[in-house]
């Protein structure tokens, strides 16, 4: 194998570090100067926007955001989880994050708390808040699956069942919970996840006979396919695919929320739409490795047809 | 769809009608039936790689992937009992890299007969089985390292893989060993393919221990998952002409709400 | 940040950096992290196994079972419970490979383990199997609500059947393939399995650089700043 | 007779789990029967294997299971001994990598250490060792197993060049699906694919279609009919190996020498 290898044409044999090393670029470029290229239309990101901005808020009323991902994913469901909170914040649409898996702790915690300092930021000087427990409850970690769920689901006193926060603060002295007694109270779920199984479990389980909430989903782009199976029998409402999603989501949001000349104006690129820039360069940089090597395939004989049989 | 918790009496009908064909020719082929197998490409380079290996004078890396205790594991075996009885003939050096205590138990047993029964015990040496932790990457690192260090001149991968089953398969490439992988996972085979000399798909593993050891009991029972494999394809082909009927005549029937379905997998009382 | 939580950081992202230093070559920087490893990976599954199984559903049970322990609130041990020292005894014979004399005694509990691997195979196969071959029950003609043929549909049904049929074909091993229809349709089975691998493959490459992005992000935004703030220091001045 | 009772062990595993499954949830018994087994009902045979109709076999199974694990579970001391065996034995003789091997050991040992001292206190200096340092979601195991499962990023590439070539059918059939389902998942790509075919019979057909239709289509006819072959082929062998059928090479025993 190694004696054949000498003789390929050097397109055929391009060192592996060289492969690798444009992958990392290809990928860290974006990252560091936080590069975006304006995200592509996706059908699906701009329902899942209409969606969402549909979804009624008000007092007495809490969207669910199921955040069952943790390190493995969080490259594409952080992104997306994000966009949806940030679009709550903005619509102020009282939520609460919930999980039912353990790694997603620090996330629960992390996550709504970076995006609402992020607008504070931005909106500072207009008199725009956003602070937990008005805004949004951290409901922790929950084991237990379908178990859980389906509890969550049949409870008829939302207090009792939950008890406490993640930080052990009682659910009553929770300002966006003080209404919040049933599934009923619930309009709208927000589930985003990369394990195999879990949106079932919510889809199952989450809802009543007289009661079905608005499902929103957001899954990795491995497990698109099954995701549409759901979204074309409209067990779902709406789909973020995957961080592609997650950009273009983005960016109506910018379109719609960030007002010109209010407060500061977001200077970075979104996460997502930098990620997304990172993932399709790398794309590129795969099926290019491939073109190479076709060519490097096709190159001998397009050259002993031009030249004519001088090829040995 | 309910859930399958206990088996219907279509159930026991269809193990049966499974499993009888399996006794059958197993009994036929214990009384001394010529049992035809077709070629299985890739099986062959199995035997090619120890002898490669022998050759140049460098290990064969054997792995069992994340296999637990199953009939997988067991359908490997056919095919690592046969790597370890060249191994032992030709004192070729072997190293296997194990992540389930259990298994690990299993190989230990089958390499120890094998160089019994190849007259040399004393070239069994322990520390060619690695037990490289039960953690799926831990076990991934472990094996990419081991590879590269002892610079193995063929890699054979068969059992069970997830995710790792690419960063193992390239640890091989890297140090130009010759690979040979097998697997049922189905989701695993495009990355086999892609870095491997040989990929051994699906049911061509459980084939494999057959074809090696030409043992009629295993040959026997391959004949019979043929059989097996027909009535499947029976049944799934009398689920089309039933749901194509109901289809032409514009009353929809398909998957579940067939009653052939219901027959086989009765809804909850 | 606290103290503790940077030095996480710091850690992972030396550990990270490690796996990394493998692209370039096998080298001693790598090799220490790997057995380092392989060593917590041991450890960690012991830990985990005692922690979250041996401790709660074995031997706890036991003692409280026996009248050795006093059983928490909410639990309740009947006398029964002595009887899982039997398995755990079991157990034990594993490790008589280690003797020359018993080691024939590891394979009682070898061959129960196998048995039992048997014997659990009946259930496995009926419950993923026999939905999968319910589903594959679909007309090969489809005709829309409002009347006419459903192109589409029937389309993708025929091309399930005919795949399902092709690569099944393929893996016959005791028919003689000589017999052209089954020749072509292995065949084509063949090539029908390599368009999907290809496309299974292709899905999975997004996956996999989300990875390294997480990776990344994690190097970029978390640890650069952790291990080398004067990194920080100089490039945030305006901030 | 060694033989005959690992037979019949092998058999013992095996039976609980088949009949478990095999027969149905209760088995019926006449009610007088019923009654006279449940006497005042709170017997341990009542509580858990007599239901309203009869006999429930699988009424312990949750405990029977636990059992099997217990068993299994065991073997793990298994590894722990090959690891000292073989890096034990390096350290003590100081042969060749015995720092690497110090290294595995004590990473070994310190886990182990710090996992179970001060169980259930994670404030502690050794809790905080084990919940931050070792397993903390940015700790080391997870940046060891993150970093190991991010390889494949650069493992695809390599991969995907070396064996994506026009060289033999199968390798170009692999090649176009794996293009264009690349193609169909990166939005840019999707500008691309529309760009190219903006005129000509493919103008009205999106490439994230056929994506959707060969991951959706025909991928699941392809990965059923493979699951199937293997499902009874398994079916077969876990048989074999429940009844101890054509096992000759596992169990070809010392006891006839």
């Amino acid at each position: 194998m190694g004696e054949a290898r000498e003789k390929e044409f050097w397109l055929l044999r391009v060192d592996r570090r060289w492969v690798y090393l444009a992958v990392a670029i290809a990928l860290a470029g974006p990252l560091i100067f936080r590069w975006a290229m304006p995200p592509a239309k996706i059908g699906t990101a701009e329902q899942f926007f209409e969606v969402a901005e549909k979804i009624e808020g008000g007092d007495g009323k809490l969207v669910l955001i199921a955040m069952d991902w943790g390190p493995g994913t969080q490259a594409e469901n952080k992104p997306q989880t994000e966009m949806l909170i940030r679009h709550l914040m903005h619509r102020r649409v009282k939520f609460g994050v919930i999980s039912c898996y353990v790694l997603a702790e620090p996330f629960l915690l992390n996550l709504p708390k970076n995006v609402a300092a992020d607008l504070n930021e931005q909106y500072e000087g207009t008199g725009k808040t956003w602070e937990y427990g008005r805004d949004w409850v951290n409901l922790g970690y929950r084991p237990g699956w379908t178990i859980m769920v389906q509890g969550l689901a049949k409870s008829e006193d939302l207090h009792d069942y939950f008890k406490t926060d993640a930080n052990g603060t009682d659910i009553g002295e929770i300002e966006c919970m003080k209404n919040v007694k049933t599934i009923k109270d619930m309009p709208a779920l927000g589930e985003f996840t990369g394990l195999v199984g879990a949106v079932q479990v919510w889809l199952q389980f989450f809802n009543r006979q007289e009661h079905r909430p608005t499902y929103l989903h957001g899954c990795t782009s491995i497990s698109i396919p099954e995701a549409f199976i759901y979204l074309d029998s409209e067990q779902i409402a709406a789909l973020q695919e995957g961080v592609a999603g997650a950009a273009y989501y983005g960016q109506l949001m910018t379109e719609k929320y960030v007002e010109k000349g209010l407060g500061k104006e977001p200077e970075k690129a979104s996460s997502a739409a930098v990620a997304m820039t990172s993932l399709s360069v790398a794309h590129f940089v795969i099926i290019f490795f491939i073109a190479i090597g076709n060519f490097g395939v096709l190159w001998p004989r397009i050259r002993r047809r031009l030249g004519g049989g001088t090829a040995s | 769809m309910p859930g399958v918790q206990h088996a219907s009496l279509a159930m026991w009908v269809l193990a049966a009608a499974l499993l009888g064909p399996v006794f059958l020719f197993i009994m036929l082929a214990r009384r001394g039936r010529k049992l035809y197998i077709r070629r299985i490409p890739g099986i062959d380079a199995i035997e090619e790689a120890v002898g490669r290996a022998t050759e140049m004078g460098r290990p064969v890396a054997f792995t069992t992937g994340l296999s637990g205790v199953g009939p997988l594991l067991f359908a490997v075996l056919g095919v690592f009992g046969r790597v370890v009885q060249l191994a032992a003939r030709y004192s070729t050096g072997l190293f296997v890299a194990q992540n389930n205590p259990e298994v690990m138990a299993i190989v230990e047993q089958v390499m120890r007969d094998a160089y019994q029964a190849e007259g040399h015990p004393e070239r069994f040496d322990l520390s060619m089985i690695r037990y490289l932790s039960g953690d799926q990457f831990a076990y991934a690192s472990g094996y990419m390292g081991t590879v590269h260090r002892e610079k193995a001149a063929s890699c054979l991968l068969f059992g069970h893989f997830a995710a790792e089953s690419l960063i193992l398969a390239e640890a091989g490439q890297q140090v130009g060993a010759m690979q040979v992988a097998g697997t049922i996972d189905s989701t695993q085979v495009p990355f086999f393919l892609t870095s491997c000399d040989y990929t051994i798909i699906g049911e061509e593993v459980y084939a494999a221990g057959a074809y090696l050891s030409r043992d009629p009991v295993q040959l026997g029972s391959l004949r019979g998952q043929d059989v097996g494999k027909l009535i499947i394809y029976a049944i799934v082909f009398t689920g089309v002409v039933i749901a194509t009927w109901y289809g032409i005549w514009g009353t929809a029937h398909e998957g579940y709400d067939l009653w052939l379905s219901k027959m086989l997998l009765p809804p909850p009382n | 940040m606290d103290g503790w939580l940077r030095a996480e950081i710091i850690a992972g992202g030396i550990a990270t950096i490690a796996i990394y230093s493998f692209l370039w070559k096998e080298n001693p920087f790598y090799r220490f992290f790997e057995h380092l490893f392989i060593g917590m990976g041991v450890g960690i599954g012991i830990v985990v196994t005692v922690r979250n199984f041996m401790w709660p559903k074995g031997i706890k049970p036991i003692l409280c079972g026996a009248g050795l322990m006093e059983p928490g609130p909410r639990e309740s041990y009947g006398a029964a419970y002595v009887l899982y020292l039997i398995p755990l005894m079991m157990g034990f014979l594993y490790y008589a490979i280690y003797s020359k004399r018993y080691r024939w005694m590891a394979r009682i509990v070898i061959g129960f383990s196998l048995g039992m691997g048997g014997g659990l195979a009946f259930k496995g196969f009926f419950s993923e199997y026999l939905p999968q071959i319910i589903k594959s029950f679909k007309p090969l003609v489809v005709w829309q609500a409002g009347g006419g043929l459903d192109w589409m549909e029937s389309f993708n049904n025929v091309v399930l059947f005919f795949t399902l049929t092709c690569v099944m074909s393929y893996f016959f091993f005791s028919f003689d393939h000589e017999l052209p229809v089954i020749k072509q349709a292995s065949a084509s089975g063949r090539w029908l399995m390599m368009v999907s691998f290809g496309a299974f493959f292709g899905a999975t490459v997004m996956a996999r650089m989300a990875l390294l992005v997480e990776r990344l992000q994690f190097l970029i935004e978390d640890w650069a700043p952790a291990a080398l703030p004067w990194l920080a220091h100089s490039g945030g001045g305006g901030g | 007779m060694r033989k005959r009772v690992i037979f019949w062990m092998t058999f013992i595993g095996g039976i609980y789990f088949f009949l478990e499954f095999m027969l149905p949830a209760e088995i019926w018994l006449p009610q007088s029967l019923l009654t006279w087994l449940k006497g005042d009902g709170t017997g341990p045979l009542a509580r858990n294997m007599l239901g309203d109709k009869g006999f429930i076999f699988g009424g312990l199974h949750e405990d029977i299971s636990n059992g099997a694990i217990i068993t299994g579970v065991m073997a793990l001391g298994l590894g722990l001994i090959n690891i000292m065996r073989l890096h034990g034995v390096r350290l003590a003789k100081l042969r060749k990598g015995w720092v690497h091997s110090a290294g595995l050991i004590a990473g070994m040992l310190i886990t182990i250490f710090v996992g179970f001292w001060h169980w259930g206190s994670p404030e502690s200096v050794t809790g905080k060792l084990y919940g931050n340092i070792i397993m903390g979601t940015r700790g080391l195991f997870p940046g060891l197993s993150s970093a190991m499962f991010s390889l494949l990023a650069f493992y695809v590439a390599t991969a995907a060049y070396r064996a994506f070539r026009i060289k033999s059918g199968e390798a170009a059939l692999l090649m176009f699906s794996a293009l264009l389902v690349m193609l169909g998942q990166i939005p840019h790509g999707v500008v691309f694919f529309d760009a190219i075919f903006r005129h000509g019979p493919l103008r009205d057909v999106s490439i994230i279609d056929i994506r959707m239709w060969i991951l959706k289509k025909l991928n699941v006819g392809a990965f059923r009919a493979i699951s199937l072959g293997f499902g009874v082929a398994g079916l077969a062998m876990a048989t074999r190996m429940w009844l101890s059928m054509g096992m000759g090479s596992f169990f070809q025993d010392e006891e006839g020498k």
